[in-house]
């Protein structure tokens, strides 16, 4: 039992954190805004020298070999950043999900080398984030999993409150795509991807809330009102210290997902779930307060904190909404046959250890 | 205590609802954040008055009808109910005109509330300044008396409509070697004023819903101030007590809000279903607005009895703007992963005005006085608890 | 239209109001918790004298005639001194339902007189309060109304939280007991004295909460701490505001709902149960936020607001938990027959009218 | 990160959960703070000596087992989950101990902890003064040293478990001309000393939970002094960092409420499910009764690693406070018209229990520092806020 993240897991982290702050500014942000793609490739090959892209790809493929666990706090860095590529989804959603369902090591070594980029959809809903960007589509059809180029594919733009995301429905001739996998083995990595998906969320939304919480801290500190900074008024104090209790609190069960996913634990739906509502309440608290604390200026396109609202907004809903997995968890726990309470938190750990 | 409608205040109700079945525009305006849609509401105020609906309150000299407030209530009920477009002219009719009733003189009354009805002129309040958000005492920008013209310079921000308003309404301080609220005066500007320069300020959906204003030796005629010199904050306060209190939101807003989210609910009853919290949201949101309706009827029963608005108008507006928010919270919950999409997506079918209904929300609990400064208010000045 | 009360109602309000002031103090609830009876015989014929017993009670059997509207402020004011005798059973459910099942004058003229005293059971719920208390009881049986004479009954003391509430539950053999109302009549008054309990309950919460608000606001406006009075605080201050408005919020509600019972309205569950939602959310956040105010004192014995507290969880789950009014409700406004909406406020009084 | 249980902890949970089956007492023990109860829990501290399961992580000198945080957690989890008796002693043993081993001479550990290991000495605490409370840099009482001795006046408040305990210790000013934090000097006082008076303090429950304590020159030896003179603060914040921290409320007391909740839940349902709220505050609190644990574990992953516990200790204190209050009012509400039942009652059928529970849940937003205090520190020192 050791729940702490080795150095090297740290190091990377704050590696990227470093990269981030100078990459992906608010400012290169709102650029992307006016551009067609709305995407940076060349941050793309960036993230892929950085090693990023083929965090997860095995090393034979040319690959960092590493696993869930320690791309998850690069995930949350994504949010912190509220990053417009999809990084996440093509590491930790569509890589593990190729290598599982088979996929030819050269898919692998593209994504690896940045020159793949992927979009996947969720089975919970129809909207494809980033496929026109993408060059390979991971999409559900009649049960089966299928592989999809860009290209052989249709698109319809479908705008989000977030000016970041890029949303489309996707359709495609029945004799196009690959199919990936069928049958149980489809239902499994369908299963699989939702987890996946909802994890990549969860660490997103935290990030978001960390990076909201940090934004209405500077900014009542510095704003004036009254006489003094806004952030020495109790109530604003007490907002602020609100969100910092939820996000405390949403980190280890985001990292322990990602260890249970990892380890493809008996519990994962469960510690999916937990987290994915724990890092949604998070975040949505973060921008209900943040709006709150910065006043007008909260309510402005100029200042930078509604990136990270709308993100967060957007976010909550997606591979699953806080709802289903509300039910999910309730399926579980409300369940006869299962065990609650304490001493049984790292059970499923420990059976399988 | 009789809680039924006269038999003339359900043939008013029947009037309202035939003239608004005629009238309405069949098909949503634009925003009024656009100058298309600002020329389309301002047209819409134009017919209101035509029928004399422009404000049923005001006297018939200015083109009221005279009624009284259960009667405004009523015809909110069916303004609400029928879709009818959100007034342009808001801070005019609600916010200006009832201090102008108080304070104005009767040369300025025949001068501007006919052409405030008529949407000729549309109001934009001048409330804020860059250090002056919540804190309206301390304000900066000033106004020089030189004769018969005040000179302001100076800058105001956070002017609702003031990118395609005509005038605009806010106080400035007179009195150089003034502080806090003392020595501020209440003064109405033409924003076609020389040395006027406007920069609007895009908000959360992108459109500029207000604006930061900048005065630069501004010539106004002191036949604009309002009240007295040096009485702006209480001119002013008049004014604030009518935004926060009973005039501005209506019931019937949130009654139609709750209404509409009831049926979102019971359309999407199933997947909502999922999450307890929705149920129970929805739930409230119905408790909460009915009560909000009633205490408004009670508070315009008193009123119609001669008595004064108090306290209740801080009350009101924590109250309002909160549940504004957690029923467009709600909506966003219910709608699930459609719920991000704009109104214009294909696939927001239909349900993307929740999405600018919840963006417009999260501006409530924030403007016309945060409801951090509601708080203070009421605990200060209704429960009489110390000030810090 | 008009949402007031008159001017007789409201000096009635004042005179009860200063009544209760002097005879219904804190020290002597204190008192009772150690007598026998727990109940003050001679208080209920001070209050007799001041025509509160029979106030709902027709002229000609000896009482003022008056309504439920009449008399909704004073149960108010039960609540706010948190009243151990039940003056509200009595008045607002017993008579009306007596008088309704056409019971005896003499019966009426002895409530008027103050002689007798009434409890009455609640349908949702077997234990009676006030049972030893009371000279006559109103039962439930086989679907039958029932009045029972207290000394046929045997009690079972069931304590409460409240040290002032005295709870039975009641047994009496098949023969005991005269029936009130049987059949259809039973049920209609069976269901008129829910709502009847339930608005003396919401109306009881409401004086509750604002009682609580009075002793946390005069508490901490005199407690110092960090050297100045605790109500200085922005994060005292708000939670005070937040009762403060709802309770506001929670008084036109109860108001209503007295109107609609008085008028026998189709809609009169409705605006009971809103009634009664609506005043419990504001004395239970009223208790939880004057003992957070209060500190250590709240938690205290010695510190009245216990009192108050204790009776507002209490009432909480009386006639109907919350949770039933909730679901009373959603039967309404979630049936496709009923309209809400800007408008339908006032539909059923005005159709009524 | 490994989240799985090495072989040799599952087998120390396998060692404590037979002790526990052995030796828990089938019947509930009557509440400490009653005279019987109290000596009922002592004896069961001895008990627990007697097995050496006092407190594990104590050096084995002082009656533990040396083991690491992991292992308490695990123990804790074992604890609750045999409903085994409240820690009598939890003033001694999760906050003085601690401090003791910090600051205490070997004279005073070896003194000490074995008697409060053993329950023969029951600690209390001494904290809060009249007027100050939350605030305690406002402690008054003092402390003047004459001789080796310190001659003690002054008054103690809110001292938990001080009706029936052995020993106090507290603050007390020993610098008469000193203000705020300085010339504070940390204190054992022994309870039966001449001078002392003790006035209990009924609580919500009427039981005397807690105590005044008066001190007319009361005689302490400086034997009894923890820490150097005038530095009781620096002494006394580390006792408050493991009061709210990580020490006193492990999570295996919530995640036992929030299994009994769900229990609860589960055979009212139907009834229940008539409050969509109560679904909903039954699955967060399985949800944040898991956070709690998890984030626990990660806490004490990193401090067995050498890691410092933080300002963590104010966010845990509001979190499990507030988690522990949201999970009685919702029992409270599936229980309905029931809930108000005294255990004794007969119609409470055994459910009595959550309203004792819920009482208590009353006081830990308030104790240890009001969650208004906390949250001022988070802000503060977490959030590097500007302080007022």
């Amino acid at each position: 039992m050791n729940f702490t993240f080795n150095e090297d897991q740290l190091m990377f982290r704050d590696s990227v954190r470093d990269f981030f702050s100078n990459e992906v500014t608010t400012e290169s942000i709102r650029n992307r805004w006016d551009s067609d793609s709305g995407r940076d490739r060349a941050l793309w090959t960036s993230m892929a020298e950085l090693g990023l892209t083929g965090l997860l790809v095995p090393e034979n493929c040319g690959g960092l070999g590493l696993g869930v666990v320690d791309f998850i706090m690069l995930a949350e860095e994504c949010g912190r950043v509220a990053l417009p590529e999809p990084l996440v989804d093509t590491v930790l959603l569509a890589t593990p999900v190729l290598v599982a369902a088979g996929a030819d090591a050269q898919l692998l070594q593209s994504i690896a080398a940045g020159e793949t980029v992927c979009a996947v959809q969720s089975q919970a809903d129809a909207l494809v984030a980033d496929a026109d960007f993408a060059d390979k589509l991971i999409v559900h059809k009649a049960g089966n999993l299928v592989l999809l180029d860009a290209e052989s594919a249709r698109f319809q733009r479908q705008d989000s409150v977030d000016p970041s995301r890029r949303l489309f429905s996707v359709e495609w001739a029945d004799d196009e795509g690959q199919v990936l996998a069928e049958g149980d083995l489809s239902a499994e990595l369908t299963a699989s991807l939702y987890n996946l998906g909802a994890l990549g969320t969860s660490a997103q939304l935290l990030g978001l809330a960390q990076r909201m919480l940090d934004l209405s801290v500077a900014y009542t500190s510095e704003r004036q009102q009254f006489g003094k900074p806004i952030g020495s008024f109790q109530a604003v104090k007490h907002h602020l210290a609100n969100v910092a209790i939820k996000t405390e609190f949403a980190k280890a069960p985001v990292y322990r997902a990602a260890y249970s996913v990892a380890e493809a634990l008996s519990d994962v739906d469960l510690h999916v779930s937990q987290a994915r509502l724990s890092a949604g309440e998070a975040a949505i608290l973060a921008a209900k307060s943040g709006i709150q604390v910065h006043g007008a200026m909260g309510y402005t396109w100029e200042m930078d904190l509604h990136l990270f609202m709308k993100r967060a907004w957007a976010l909550n809903n997606a591979w699953g909404t806080p709802g289903a997995h509300k039910a999910r968890l309730a399926d579980t726990i409300l369940s006869a046959d299962y065990t609650i309470g304490a001493g049984h938190t790292f059970a499923s750990a420990s059976d399988a250890a | 205590m009789e809680l039924a409608y006269t038999v003339d205040q359900q043939a008013f109700r029947q009037e309202v609802r035939s003239w608004m079945q005629a009238n309405v525009p069949a098909k949503p305006l634009q925003s009024f954040d656009t100058a298309e849609g600002f020329q389309q509401h301002r047209e819409w105020e134009k017919t209101m008055n035509d029928g004399r609906w422009g404000m049923v309150t005001w006297p018939e000299e200015f083109g009221g009808r005279g009624l009284d407030l259960i009667q405004w209530l009523i015809f909110e009920e069916e303004y609400y109910r029928a879709s009818a477009p959100t007034r342009v002219n808001q801070n005019g009719i609600f916010l200006l005109a009832p201090t102008l009733m108080e304070y104005g003189s009767d040369e300025q009354k025949a001068r501007i509330l006919p052409k405030m009805a008529t949407g000729e002129e549309v109001w934009a309040q001048g409330w804020s300044e860059p250090n002056a958000g919540s804190d309206m005492a301390a304000i900066r920008s000033s106004a020089e008396l030189r004769g018969d013209e005040y000179i302001i310079n100076g800058q105001k921000t956070w002017s609702t409509r003031a990118v395609f308003a005509d005038w605009l309404f806010g106080m400035f301080r007179t009195d150089p070697g003034s502080k806090r609220h003392h020595g501020l005066t209440f003064i109405l500007v033409p924003l076609n004023a020389e040395g006027i320069t406007v920069r609007p300020i895009p908000q959360l959906d992108g459109l500029p819903g207000f604006a930061e204003i900048f005065f630069d030796n501004v010539k106004v005629s002191i036949n604009n101030r309002l009240g007295g010199e040096g009485e702006g904050w209480k001119v002013a306060m008049a004014t604030a007590g009518f935004e926060r209190g009973l005039m501005l939101r209506s019931p019937a807003r949130f009654q139609e809000t709750a209404r509409r989210l009831v049926d979102l609910y019971r359309a999407n009853q199933e997947s909502a279903d999922q999450d307890p919290a929705i149920r129970e949201a929805v739930l409230s949101a119905y408790v909460q607005a009915e009560a909000y309706t009633l205490t408004t009827y009670q508070t315009a029963s008193r009123l119609n009895q001669g008595g004064k608005i108090g306290p209740e108008s801080s009350t009101n507006k924590v109250f309002w703007s909160e549940l504004d928010q957690m029923m467009h919270s709600t909506a966003m919950a219910i709608l699930g992963a459609r719920a991000e999409l704009l109104p214009h997506a294909p696939a927001a079918q239909g349900v993307g005005h929740w999405l600018d209904g919840f963006l417009f929300a999260q501006s409530g609990p924030i403007y016309a006085g945060t409801n951090e400064i509601q708080r203070n208010i009421i605990a200060e000045r209704m429960l009489g608890m110390p000030r810090a």
